[in-house]
């Protein structure tokens, strides 16, 4: 068992880590967010395997039923990002490279194995805290930041319609062909008549 | 039969760390801002997975991982929702989406 | 009521404060929905002017009645009893076709080489005809109608190409798919047939459907005189042009003295083999005519209505039966030519 | 399935493996199954519906018509447009259908026949429903076609619009049972309508507490049915497939077994959340007789609730063919104002009518003192008068959960009436000249 569950971390984290690769350097955008998808997907998955069975279904349901839905739909209204020709990195995406190799390298040799963590002794019966605990938890001790988070959805929610909002009076409006045809004449005869004065004005 | 016994700590910690690494190097390297918005996503993702294994390695039966989780899943919604309305405005404004064209207030 | 606007005007149905709506509508709808539901299941459609039952016919099973002016592809009469075509080869509908699908050769006399108001060979090409049923309504004999049998799906493309033996159908026949239609025209029908009944001799405008039903040998050899028939026919046409829709006392008069005199002339001129036909024809029961096409008609309509074998000619195959179809059809037509000048 | 394997071969995760690959192999042929039946039965039912047959040459009554049909989307020619984004056309008709066949992992077919059975299976059934979405954006995308586009992004919005109702209207059921568990959901609502389990002492379990029969729940089933019709895009709200307008939707550019993977996946998700709606609001596998048969003869009446669940789900979909035989298509301007305007606040209202119920049911219950949450007014306890009695409660919070939902209903329906001001001329200018601001 001890072995099929490692085979099974091995393969989701591979596949994360490449799904993560490519969201940073696939051309086409729009490849990109679906590929972050996956690998939302298989971090949820990680949850699952961590018996986070909560945090791994809300995973599911915000980042992939909203956030990357949320994702796609700007890029489709942005349209000209999805073209492949352009340049998709900066010039000097290399010290970028460096940066975060060098992160890292930190990350990795001093923190994560120069320490000895105290995981918890195995074969002990430990009880997990279970999505009860979770729902008490929110209305008890962590209240307040319970209550702040709430806010902030609300002033998000706010703020992205404030900020993605066009005037109706500012948008383009779709003509109907009675509309159309007034338009055409009009334009028509400012055409007709912008010669003339401007004739009259060269020759005064 | 739990994926403590199976899978160290450390193996867990360094899928993470691998995971915000390329979401940094995404953020700073992409010049499409929802490129730029993509790569925090993954960080995001990368600090909630060590979230959640450090909860599930060293405190299980407290819930403070989980729910420090949720509060970033939720931090990070408002954040997608907020930087693609703005994305959107910038778009609608300057027909570009590329960040390094963005650069009027720089003098 | 009608409002106007700067830009033009609207019609505006005014129907007064719209009242409280809490899916009543909906309801309604959803009850009509059922309603038809629970009725198809006990119902079936009778009348048109019924509004629920099934109104599902399942064809090859059930079969809706067709209407009598209904018209698929155009069919000739012959008379049951007689056995004589009503067709009188006049070339009308040969004439107005507009496809030009309709070939026809006029029988003549074998004495004298005059024609006869009959038809030697009729010949429909199916596979173009577009139905319109104007050869129908233009024939002055109602020799040429419009059946009801539209099962005629084949691969045989050939064999689409019909010709007399297969267009002949007894008047019994027409009468029960249009009673009506039929009993119209009857009288004038069967008048100007008797009429020109007089003026044919021997097999001439006998049916071979009617003839020969029950024998195969007959039609096989029909086949050289009609072909023997065609050149004279095209030497003796232009004289003799298609009688007009009414003939007169003084012109049938007319006609059977000339005919008359065409028999008084003959000699040895007629063929050998057109004698052999005048005997084969005049040998078969006439009698037996309608029961054999009585017999015929479960065979055309299952399916393959006219096969190979059934052809005038009994001509075996189907890719000898594209040239001898494109053969035949060159004579016919240069003989049309001709005719015409 | 996992106990019974054990029992025999001892503990071991080969077993386990074993024991989920033999029930996912048991899912992946029933809902194939399913969803022929269901294509057969919604053409032989509309058919009806418009005075007509429906097939029945193929087998008898035409119960082979789906063979025939799968047949031919097996033989057709497999299309990928030359423009399209291959892989991402490829892989979206999984991706639309492979989370609904993961729906039915967590829902129990009947007693003791849930695949799995987790705590939260009713945010997983929202969570992974939303799945689909990406892959209807993707086919709609990956097709390079405007009209596959213009459908996904219909697609997608008339999902994420319509999931928020839905989701606050099972949150709604969630409050009123505290549990999160689909395979709980059927024992809560055992005895009488209304009164629920409160009596089971006196009466026997007739299984007819359905929730559907309280006034949260009413709503709720109302509100869920809506949002079910409107996610798997059934006729009155089809209109990402509206066929007299953008062809197809995103469907336009598929073919042969993809475009039949789409279609599986379409009707699948109406099954399954048929099964969800009847599980939650039609009280699952409870019918008279049946709580009765489980504890006489467990296997049998295990067999019996899968039966009567499965003709509960069968109903619904049934409503909705007849829903299709009976409406026309919604407007996109009428679908998003119905779901934002109205739906939305009715089950934002119907969450504080379930608080309420609770609240009557548990408030002081038992010994008040030891209670912090308990407060009191001027040291009376507001609802001391109810006493201990859950049956006078229940009765009261039916009565006040009644008035404030047929209060919200009514109000709900009154404010989306169309303004005063608006006359029919007005109307008729707009809609005669293009001046119409949609709502």
């Amino acid at each position: 068992m001890n072995i099929l569950i490692m085979v099974i971390f091995v393969v989701l984290a591979a596949f994360t880590l490449a799904a993560g690769v490519m969201v940073v350097t696939v051309k086409n955008i729009i490849h990109a967010a679906l590929w972050l998808i996956a690998s939302f997907f298989s971090v949820a998955a990680m949850y699952l395997l961590m018996e986070a069975e909560f945090i791994a279904i809300v995973q599911v349901l915000v980042y992939v039923g909203a956030i990357s839905i949320l994702v796609l739909f700007a890029i489709m209204l942005t349209r000209h990002v999805t073209g492949e020709g352009v340049r998709q990195l900066y010039k000097r995406w290399w010290i970028a490279l460096i940066v975060a190799a060098a992160l890292f390298g930190v990350l990795i040799v001093p923190t994560v194995f120069n320490y000895e963590w105290a995981v918890q002794p195995s074969g002990a019966q430990i009880s997990i805290a279970s999505t009860v605990e979770i729902g008490t938890a929110f209305m008890r001790e962590y209240l307040l930041p319970f209550e702040v988070a709430s806010v902030l959805l609300l002033v998000a929610l706010i703020g992205a319609i404030v900020i993605a909002f066009e005037e109706r009076s500012t948008r383009r409006r779709v003509l109907t062909l009675a509309e159309e045809v007034e338009q055409r004449r009009q334009r028509n005869e400012s055409l007709r008549l912008a010669p003339t004065t401007h004739a009259s004005e060269t020759s005064e | 039969m739990n994926m403590v016994d199976a899978v160290p700590l450390p193996w867990v910690l360094a899928v993470a760390a691998g995971l915000f690494c390329i979401g940094l190097f995404g953020a700073l390297s992409r010049r499409n801002t929802v490129g730029i918005l993509l790569g925090v996503e993954l960080m995001l993702n990368a600090v909630n997975l060590n979230l959640i294994a450090f909860w599930r390695y060293l405190e299980p039966n407290v819930v403070a991982g989980q729910v420090f989780a949720l509060f970033i899943i939720t931090v990070a919604a408002a954040e997608a929702a907020v930087g693609l309305a703005m994305i959107i405005a910038i778009y609608r404004t300057r027909l570009t989406v590329n960040a390094d064209e963005v650069d009027s207030l720089k003098g | 009521m009608t409002v106007e606007f700067d830009r033009g005007k609207a019609y505006v149905v005014d129907r007064g404060q719209p009242k409280l709506r809490a899916g009543q509508g909906m309801i309604a709808g959803l009850d009509v929905v059922i309603r038809h539901f629970f009725s198809a299941f006990t119902k079936k459609l009778e009348t048109p002017d019924e509004t629920s039952g099934v109104f599902t016919v399942q064809y090859p099973e059930e079969r809706l009645a067709m209407p009598e002016a209904f018209r698929n592809f155009p069919i000739l009469l012959f008379d049951d009893t007689t056995g004589q075509e009503l067709c009188t080869s006049c070339f009308q509908c040969e004439r107005i076709c507009p496809p030009q699908v309709i070939h026809m050769t006029q029988a003549v006399d074998p004495t004298t080489g005059k024609p006869v108001p009959a038809v030697a060979e009729f010949m429909i090409e199916y596979d173009a005809c577009m139905s319109c049923g104007l050869c129908a309504e233009v024939c002055p004999f109602d020799a040429i109608k419009m059946d009801h049998d539209f099962e005629l799906a084949t691969d045989d493309r050939a064999g689409m190409t019909v010709r007399k033996a297969d267009l002949d159908r007894p008047v019994s026949y027409y009468e029960t798919i249009a009673p009506t239609r039929w009993a119209e025209v009857k009288d004038g029908a069967y008048k100007k047939l008797q009429g020109n009944i007089k003026r044919r001799s021997g097999s001439i405008g006998l049916s071979p459907r009617a003839a020969t039903a029950p024998k195969k040998a007959a039609p096989a050899a029909a086949k050289p005189a009609a072909g023997v028939a065609k050149p004279v026919a095209v030497k003796t046409a232009m004289p003799m042009a298609a009688p007009g829709k009414n003939m007169s006392e003084e012109k049938l008069a007319r006609l059977l003295s000339i005919r008359a005199a065409n028999v008084a002339k003959a000699g040895g001129a007629a063929p050998a083999e057109a004698e052999e036909v005048l005997a084969t024809a005049d040998t078969d029961d006439v009698a037996e005519a309608p029961a054999a096409v009585a017999a015929a008609r479960p065979v055309s309509s299952g399916g393959i209505p006219f096969s190979a074998d059934n052809l005038l000619g009994g001509v075996p195959a189907n890719t000898t039966m594209a040239e001898d179809k494109v053969e035949r059809l060159k004579s016919i037509r240069s003989g049309n030519l001709a005719r015409r000048g | 399935m996992l106990q019974f394997l054990e029992n025999i071969f001892g503990p071991s995760w080969i077993v386990s493996l074993i024991a989920f690959l033999i029930s996912t192999t048991v899912i992946l042929i029933v809902t194939p199954v399913t969803f022929m039946m269901m294509t057969w039965f919604e053409r032989r039912i509309v058919a009806r519906m418009q005075d007509r047959l429906g097939p029945n040459r193929v087998g008898p009554a035409g119960l082979l018509q789906a063979v025939a049909d799968g047949v031919k989307m097996f033989t057709k020619e497999n299309i990928t447009p030359r423009a399209a984004d291959k892989w991402v056309h490829l892989i979206a008709p999984l991706v639309a259908t492979g989370p609904v066949i993961f729906l039915f992992a967590v829902i129990p077919w009947g007693y003791g026949l849930s695949p799995v059975d987790i705590n939260v299976s009713v945010l997983f059934v929202i969570a992974v429903s939303s799945i689909s979405a990406v892959g209807l954006m993707m086919g709609g995308w990956g097709s390079n076609n405007k009209f596959a586009l213009l459908g996904a992004m219909r697609a997608v919005a008339q999902m994420v619009s319509y999931e928020i109702p839905a989701v606050i209207a099972l949150l709604s059921m969630v409050l009123f049972t505290g549990t999160m568990n689909l395979n709980k959901y059927t024992e809560l609502q055992g005895g009488l309508p209304i009164l629920g389990n409160t009596l089971k002492d006196v009466i026997p379990d007739l299984g007819l507490g359905w929730f559907v029969f309280t006034p949260i729940g009413l709503v709720g089933f109302m509100i869920f049915f809506i949002c079910i019709l409107s996610e798997g895009e059934r006729t009155p709200f089809d209109i990402p497939e509206a066929d007299s307008e953008i062809v197809a939707g995103y469907m336009t550019e598929y073919s042969g077994m993809k475009f039949a993977v789409f279609y599986m996946g379409q009707f699948l998700f109406n099954y399954a959340l048929s099964m969800v709606a009847s599980i939650i609001f039609l009280g699952g596998w409870n019918f008279p007789g049946i709580p009765q048969l489980i504890s006489i003869a467990p296997p049998i009446g295990a067999l019996a609730s899968a039966v009567v669940l499965g003709a509960k789900a069968w109903f619904l979909f049934f409503v909705m063919i007849w829903l299709r035989g009976a409406f026309p298509r919604l407007r996109m301007d009428q679908l998003m104002a119905f779901a934002w305007k109205f739906l939305l606040p009715l089950a934002l209202i119907n969450i504080l009518s379930a608080a309420l119920w609770l609240t009557i049911m548990l408030w002081c219950t038992g010994d008040c003192t030891q209670n912090p949450w308990v407060f009191t007014v001027g040291g009376i306890n507001p609802l001391g008068w109810l006493g201990n009695s859950p049956v006078l409660r229940q009765l009261v919070g039916f009565v006040l959960t009644a008035i404030i939902n047929a209060g919200a209903f009514f109000w709900l329906l009154n404010v989306n009436r169309r303004p005063a001001g608006e006359t029919p001329a007005d109307l008729a200018r707009d809609q005669a000249f293009g001046t119409a601001s949609l709502p």
